[in-house]
C-alpha cells in the first residue's frame, strides 16, 4: 500500500488539491485604510481624561507599572470658601506606554475619569516627542489629533 | 518608584530581608497540625486569617534520609505553602544532590536561581528545585548559602541542565561555581560591569556608553531630568 | 534574389524579432512575478498586491523601478569584476535561448512597401535547437556559481556549492528525458518536433507520461523553484547565492529566474504538449478550435505550466540538500535510463510502438490510481482523530 | 562575543573533517530569517553538516526579573506579558498562581474556569504559530496563512474579553478583573466546533507530505533521557513518549476535572514533535468545548476570590508553574512581607530547552538545524527576559 502511495505520489497530489480548493475561496484580507477593523468595546487604546470628574488622588500615576503617568495640582479656594484641588499638570508619556490599563482599573471615581477603551489605534505619528507626549489638552480635546471610531464614555460596553 | 499610598512607612523594600529564611522555624505556634497543608486553605473569610507560615521539616522521611546518607550535609527544613525546603552545607551539596538523584529518584533539575540578601552573611541564597518522576511528582526545594566573593560547587556534572542556569546566575549575581565546564556570562555581554540582580546594581541601569542621542532625548523619555516637576511622583 | 530582400531576410527581420523577443521576455518575466504573488495570495486566502494600477497589474513596474533606483550595494571585499560579471553571464543564456523556442507557426503577412513576407512566431528554426538550448542553459549555472563565490559570504557560497551541485545533477536526467522525445521525433528541431506530433497524430504525452515526468520535476530543479529553491533557501541561507545583491543585479538574477521557468514550460510545451497545436491536431471534429491561433494554444499551455509552478510553490516543504541529490542520482537517473530504453523500443515500431507504449502507460497509471485511492478510501488513515500516542508508526530513523 | 574556549552546553567538540580540512565557521543570526528572533548560533561546519553549534543568546535581555523587583504585586502582571510574548495569558495565570500560593488565597470556580479558557485559547494560538513559522522554515509557505486565518479569530476573541490582542494582561491576584461579556462564549464556542475541520487541512499539507516527512523524520532526535537530563519539558518530552504535563502531574485550577488526554510520540524526532502538537491543538479544543458548557451551565459568580487591597504576602518563598505551550513556566517568589517581591525568577522552560539545541544539532545538516530551532519552539523574549 505505501509502496503504490510512493510511486503515485498520492501525498504530492493531496496536498496539491488541498491548496488547490483554497483557489477560489474569498480572500479573508482585511484592507485597511478602507475597510479599517472597528476594535471591540474593551479595545485599550488612546487615553482619555475627564477633568471635571478627576479627584486628582493620583492612584493611576501610583498604579502605573512604568510611571508614565505625571501629575501636578495645587488647592484653590472655590466660591464656597473651600479648598478645591486644580490640575496644573497631568501628562501622560505615551510613547512608552504598554496600554495594560491599570491606571484606569486604579481610578477610584466611577464612571472612571481616566480611561484607554475609546475605540482608537491610529497613533501613528512622525515626530514622537511632541505627538506620543500628550498634557491636558490633548487628553481632554484629542480628537483634533486622532480620529476614533466612536467615543466611548466610561461605563459603557462593559 | 511607585510606593503604595496604605505603605508609606519606609520600607524602601529593597534593603533589608524582614524575615532572612532561616532555619529557626520562626512559627513555633502554627506548627500545631504539622503535617496539615498549608497549600489548601479554608475560604479566607476573615482576610487575615490563613496567612501560610514556615513549619519545621526536619521530621519528613526525604530529609531525614537525606541527613542520615550525607551526614552534615542538612542543616535545617522547612516547609511552607506545600513545598519542602531542605537547607544545605555547601561544602557538602555535590554529594548530597548525587545522592538525591541516584538513591531518591530526583532526575530532574527544574530550576537553579540564586537570592541577593544583601545584608546577610552569607550574602547568597542558592535555589535548587528538584522533580522526581517515580516518586509521583514530588518536589523538594534545596538552600545553600554562599559568601559574596566564594566559590561554590558545580552542579553541572549532576544535571547537565544546571550549566546554562548557573551560567545565569554567574552573570546576574556573581556567583562563581568551582568546576563549571563552560562559565562566561550568558545574558549580558562579556566585558559588562556589574552584576545586574544583586540588589546593590541600580534598577535605572549603568552607563555602559551604548547610549545613542543622550543629547536629543531625555534618559527615560518623559521631563527632562532636571525639571522639577519630575518628582513629583515618581 | 535581389539585396534587399536578402537583408531583408537575413539581417532586418531577425534583429527586429530579437529585440522584440528581448523586450517581450523581460516584461513577460515581470508580468509573470505580479501573477505569481498574486495566485499565490489566491492559495493563501489573501489578497496579493492589488495597488498600483487596476488589481495591481502595474506592480512589477513600480518593483523595477524601485530596484533601478536602488543603491547598489557591493560587498568591501567582494570579487568587484567577478561580482559584476555574474548577473550578465545569468541573464544573457536565459534570454539567449529563446531564440529557438517555437511559439507559433510560419504564418505570411503583407507590409506596406516591402511586399509579402513568409516568417514564423519563432526568432530562428535551427537543426540542433535542442542541442542548443541545453548547452546554453547551463552555461547559467557559471553566473550562479561565480555570483556566490565572488560576494564574499559564506550563505552565498553556500547557496552557489549547492547550486552548482543541484543543476549538474538535474541536466542528466533532463537530458534524457529530452532525448526520449527526440526519439520519438527523430528530430533536434523543436519546430520539427511539433510538427512530428502532428503526423504522428498525437501529443507525445502520450508515450512520454514518463518522460515529460522527469522532464518537468528536474525543470523545477533546474529553476531552483520550490520544492528544490535549496540555492536560494531563504530560511536556511538567507538568499542563497544572491545575498550580497541589491539593486538591479539583483532584479536580473530574479528576472532571469522567470524567464528560466517560461523557457523550461515552453519547452516541455514543445516537446509533449504539441507546440502550437491544438489538442488532437488531427481530429476534423475538433477543427472549430483552429479559431484560437496557434500562438495562444501555445501560450495557453505554457501558462498551465507556470501556474503548476505556482501551484508547487503554495504547497511544498523544500527538500534536504543531501535529499535532493539522492532524489536526482539514485531515483530519477534510473528511472530516466528505463524509460529510455522503453521509448527507444517502441520508437522502432514506428507509429503504432508508440501509441501502445502510451496506452499501456497511461492504462496502467490510472489504474493504480482508482485501484489505490478506492482502498484508501475504504480505511481511511489513523492519524486525522487519534492523538498521536496511538499512531503506530514504523521507525523511519 | 569574544571567541572564547569551550563549547556551549558542555557538548565535546568532535573533529573528523573530511581529508583534514578546516572547517568553517558560520553565524547563524542574530539577524537571520529563522532564528524566530535574535539568536545567535555560532557554527562549525565541514560542508554542510554541523560539527558544533554553539547558542549566543542575551540579545533581548531586558532585566525583566530585576524590574519585578521594583514594581508591587499587581504592577508585575503587564511585564510578565512581555516574557512569552506569544503566549501572555499562561505568563500571567503563573505568576498569579504563585503570588495566590503564597497568599493562601481560594480562586472561585468560574475565573478558574475562565483561566482554563484563556489558557488553552492561549495554547491553540501559540501552537498555531509555532506551526506556521515551523513550516516556513521548511519552505512550505501556505500553512502559515491558514494558522493565522485560525489566530486572527483566536485574537479577536481575546480583544473582545480583555481589550488587549497579545499582551493580555487578563489575569489579576486573586481571579480576574473582567467578566465574559454577553455572546463571547458562543463565539468562542462556533469557533472551537470549526477548529477541528481547520487542524484536518493542515495535517492533509504537512502530516503526510514526503517532502514534510523527509525534512522532519529522524532530525533534532531527544530521547526520553536525554530530555530529563537537559531539564527539557514540554512537547518535546512529550514526543520522547513521556507522558508529563503539568496540568495533570502537579494539577492547578480546574484541570482535575476535565477530561483530556496527554498525547505522546515514539521516536523524539521533530515529526513527533509536530504530531504531538497537532493532537496538542486537538486536546486543548476538547478542554475548551468541557469549559464552554460548564460556562454557559453557570452563567453568573464570583470572577475574584477575597484578595486584601494591598497585597503583602506573608515572609516566606513559593513555586508555582503551570503548562505553558512551551513546556513548564514557573515562577519563584520570595516575599519578605512587603509589598513588591524580594526577588521573583522566571522559570523560562524556552531557556531551558534551547540549551539542548547543541546536542540536538550535532551531525545534522545546517538545513536540520532550522528544523530542529523551529521544534524547540524558542521564543526569545523569554530566553533573554
Amino acid at each position: 500500500m505505501s509502496f503504490w502511495d510512493d510511486i503515485l505520489l498520492l501525498d504530492i497530489f493531496g496536498g496539491l488539491k488541498m491548496t488547490g480548493r483554497h483557489l477560489l475561496r474569498k480572500a479573508d484580507t482585511v484592507e485597511y485604510p478602507e475597510a479599517a477593523r472597528e476594535p471591540s468595546d474593551r479595545f485599550r487604546g488612546m487615553f482619555r481624561l475627564d477633568e471635571e470628574r478627576c479627584i486628582k488622588c493620583t492612584l493611576c500615576a501610583i498604579e502605573c507599572p512604568i510611571d508614565i503617568i505625571f501629575i501636578d495640582w495645587h488647592n484653590e479656594k472655590n466660591e464656597a470658601g473651600k479648598n478645591e484641588k486644580v490640575l496644573d499638570r497631568f501628562d501622560v508619556d505615551l510613547k512608552r506606554c504598554m496600554f495594560c490599563g491599570l491606571c484606569e482599573e486604579a481610578c477610584p471615581t466611577n464612571p472612571k475619569s481616566i480611561w484607554l477603551r475609546t475605540k482608537t489605534y491610529e497613533l501613528g505619528t512622525y515626530e514622537r516627542n511632541e505627538a506620543l507626549y500628550l498634557d491636558i489638552r490633548k487628553l481632554t480635546k484629542w480628537d483634533e489629533n486622532v480620529k476614533p471610531f466612536t467615543v466611548v464614555e466610561p461605563g459603557e460596553g462593559r | 518608584m511607585a510606593e503604595d499610598p496604605k505603605d508609606t512607612p519606609a520600607a524602601p523594600a529593597a534593603g533589608e530581608p524582614a524575615k532572612p529564611a532561616e532555619p529557626a522555624a520562626p512559627a513555633p505556634a502554627a506548627a500545631a497540625p504539622a503535617g496539615a497543608k498549608p497549600a489548601a486553605p479554608k475560604p479566607a473569610a476573615p482576610p487575615k486569617a490563613p496567612v501560610p507560615a514556615p513549619v519545621d521539616a526536619m521530621g519528613e522521611p526525604l530529609v531525614a534520609a537525606l541527613a542520615a546518607a550525607v551526614p552534615g550535609a542538612v542543616l535545617g527544613a522547612k516547609r511552607m505553602v506545600g513545598q519542602t525546603t531542605v537547607e544545605l552545607a555547601p561544602g557538602k551539596l555535590v554529594e548530597a544532590c548525587r545522592h538525591l538523584r541516584d538513591a531518591e529518584t530526583f532526575t530532574f533539575l527544574v530550576d537553579l536561581t540564586a537570592v541577593d540578601w544583601k545584608a546577610r552573611d552569607p550574602r547568597f541564597d542558592l535555589v535548587y528545585w528538584l522533580h522526581s518522576f517515580a516518586r509521583g511528582n514530588t518536589r523538594i526545594r534545596l538552600k545553600v548559602g554562599v559568601r559574596d566573593g566564594a566559590l561554590c560547587p558545580t552542579v553541572s556534572g549532576v544535571w547537565e541542565t544546571a550549566n546554562w542556569m548557573e551560567r545565569e546566575v554567574f552573570d546576574l549575581f556573581g556567583v562563581s561555581f568551582e568546576g563549571h565546564p563552560d562559565l562566561r556570562r550568558i545574558l549580558t555581554w562579556d566585558g559588562f560591569q556589574g552584576h545586574p540582580l544583586r540588589k546593590d546594581f541600580p534598577v535605572e541601569g549603568i552607563d555602559t556608553g551604548a547610549a545613542i542621542y543622550p543629547d536629543r532625548y531625555p534618559e527615560g523619555g518623559g521631563p527632562a531630568p532636571d525639571d522639577k516637576n519630575r518628582k513629583t511622583v515618581s | 534574389m535581389d539585396i534587399s530582400a536578402s537583408v531583408l531576410t537575413y539581417f532586418l527581420i531577425p534583429a527586429v524579432k530579437a529585440v522584440v523577443v528581448v523586450i517581450l521576455v523581460a516584461t513577460a518575466a515581470g508580468v509573470l512575478t505580479y501573477i505569481e504573488r498574486r495566485t499565490l495570495a489566491f492559495l493563501q486566502v489573501r489578497k496579493g498586491p492589488n495597488r498600483v494600477g487596476p488589481e495591481g497589474i502595474l506592480q512589477f513596474v513600480a518593483d523595477v523601478v524601485k530596484l533601478l533606483t536602488k543603491e547598489d550595494v557591493v560587498p568591501a571585499k567582494a570579487q568587484h569584476f567577478i561580482h559584476f560579471l555574474a548577473p550578465v553571464l545569468v541573464m544573457v543564456p536565459g534570454l539567449a535561448v529563446f531564440a529557438v523556442l517555437p511559439w507559433g507557426p510560419e504564418f505570411t503577412m503583407r507590409i506596406p512597401g516591402l511586399g509579402k513576407i513568409t516568417t514564423a512566431w519563432y526568432a530562428t528554426d535551427l537543426n540542433v535547437s535542442l542541442l542548443l538550448l541545453l548547452a546554453i542553459t547551463t552555461v547559467g549555472i557559471y553566473g550562479i556559481i561565480l555570483g556566490g563565490w565572488a560576494s564574499n559570504s559564506k550563505y552565498a557560497l553556500i547557496g552557489g556549492l549547492r547550486s552548482a551541485a543541484q543543476l549538474i545533477s538535474y541536466e542528466v536526467p533532463m537530458g534524457f528525458a529530452v532525448v526520449s522525445a527526440i526519439l520519438m521525433a527523430r528530430s533536434l528541431s523543436l519546430v520539427e518536433i511539433v510538427e512530428a506530433q502532428r503526423t504522428h497524430h498525437m501529443w507525445f504525452i502520450l508515450p512520454g507520461l514518463v518522460s515529460f515526468f522527469l522532464y518537468f520535476v528536474s525543470g523545477v530543479a533546474e529553476t531552483n523553484r520550490i520544492p528544490f529553491d535549496l540555492p536560494e533557501a531563504e530560511s536556511e541561507l538567507v538568499a542563497g547565492f544572491h545575498t550580497e545583491y541589491s539593486g538591479f543585479r539583483w532584479a536580473i538574477f530574479f528576472l532571469t529566474e522567470y524567464a528560466n521557468m517560461i523557457t523550461i514550460s515552453a519547452v516541455a510545451t514543445a516537446l509533449f504538449f504539441g507546440g502550437w497545436l491544438r489538442p488532437f491536431p488531427n481530429v476534423a471534429a475538433l477543427a472549430f478550435l483552429d479559431v484560437i491561433p496557434g500562438v495562444l494554444w501555445y501560450v495557453l499551455k505554457v501558462s498551465c505550466f507556470l501556474f503548476v509552478y505556482i501551484w508547487f510553490r503554495g504547497t511544498f516543504p523544500r527538500y534536504r540538500f543531501d535529499q535532493l541529490m539522492a532524489l536526482g542520482w539514485k531515483t530519477l537517473i534510473p528511472i530516466s535510463l528505463t524509460n529510455l530504453v522503453l521509448v527507444a523500443l517502441a520508437a522502432l515500431g514506428g507509429f503504432r510502438g508508440l501509441r501502445i507504449l502510451g496506452i499501456v502507460l497511461w492504462g496502467a497509471a490510472i489504474g493504480a490510481f482508482l485501484i489505490v485511492t478506492r482502498l484508501r478510501a475504504a480505511k481511511p488513515p489513523a492519524a486525522k482523530t487519534a492523538p498521536a500516542s496511538v499512531r503506530a508508526r514504523a521507525a523511519e530513523a | 562575543m569574544s571567541e572564547t574556549v569551550g563549547t556551549a552546553g558542555s557538548v565535546p567538540e568532535t573533529r573528523d573533517t573530511m581529508l583534514g580540512l578546516r572547517e568553517m565557521e558560520l553565524n547563524f543570526g542574530p539577524q537571520h530569517p529563522s532564528t524566530h528572533g535574535v539568536l545567535r548560533i555560532v557554527l562549525k561546519v565541514d560542508g554542510e553538516r554541523i560539527v558544533s553549534a554553539r547558542p549566543d543568546i542575551g540579545y533581548l535581555h531586558r532585566g525583566t526579573e530585576k524590574l519585578f523587583e521594583t514594581e508591587t504585586y499587581p504592577m508585575v502582571i503587564p511585564h510578565t506579558d512581555r516574557l512569552d510574548y506569544v503566549a501572555a495569558a499562561t505568563n500571567n495565570h503563573a505568576y498569579c498562581l504563585t503570588v495566590e500560593k503564597l497568599l493562601g488565597l481560594e480562586i472561585p470556580k468560574r475565573a478558574q474556569y475562565i483561566r482554563i479558557v484563556l489558557d488553552e485559547m492561549q495554547r491553540i494560538s501559540s501552537h498555531l504559530l509555532w506551526l506556521a513559522t515551523a513550516a516556513i522554515d521548511l519552505g512550505a509557505i501556505t500553512p502559515f496563512f491558514y494558522t493565522f486565518r485560525e489566530r486572527e479569530v483566536i485574537l479577536d476573541l481575546f480583544e473582545d474579553y480583555c481589550g488587549a490582542r497579545l499582551t493580555l494582561n487578563c489575569m489579576r491576584v486573586g481571579g480576574l478583573q473582567e467578566d465574559l461579556t454577553p455572546g463571547w462564549l458562543e463565539k468562542l464556542r462556533a469557533f472551537t466546533e470549526d477548529l477541528g475541520s481547520k487542524i484536518d487541512e493542515y495535517e492533509d499539507l504537512l502530516t503526510e507530505n514526503r517532502i514534510w516527512k523527509m525534512r522532519t523524520v529522524g532530525v533534532g532526535i531527544l530521547t526520553t533521557e536525554r530530555c530529563i537530563a537537559w531539564g527539557v519539558t514540554g512537547p518535546p518530552l512529550r514526543a520522547a513518549g513521556l507522558a508529563w504535563d503539568v496540568r495533570r502531574a502537579l494539577p492547578y485550577e480546574c484541570y482535575p476535572e476535565l477530561d483530556f488526554e496527554i498525547p505522546t510520540g515514539k521516536n523524539a524526532d521533530t515529526y513527533d514533535r509536530y504530531l504531538v502538537r497537532i493532537a496538542e491543538l486537538r486536546q486543548s479544543r476538547r478542554i475548551l468545548l468541557q469549559c464552554c458548557d460548564w460556562l454557559a451551565a453557570n452563567p453568573t459568580g464570583e470572577i475574584r476570590g477575597k484578595v486584601p487591597r494591598v497585597i503583602k504576602p506573608p515572609a516566606g518563598d513559593a513555586y508555582a508553574s503551570v503548562e505553558s505551550p512551551k513546556g513548564e513556566l514557573g515562577f519563584y517568589l520570595v516575599s519578605n512581607g512587603g509589598n513588591k517581591p524580594y526577588r521573583l525568577r522566571v522559570r523560562p522552560p524556552s531557556f531551558i530547552n534551547l540549551q539542548a539545541l547543541p546536542e540536538m544539532a550535532r551531525g545534522h545538516m545546517v538545513s536540520d538545524l532550522v528544523a530542529i530551532i523551529g521544534t524547540i519552539d524558542i521564543v526569545l523574549g523569554e530566553v533573554d527576559r
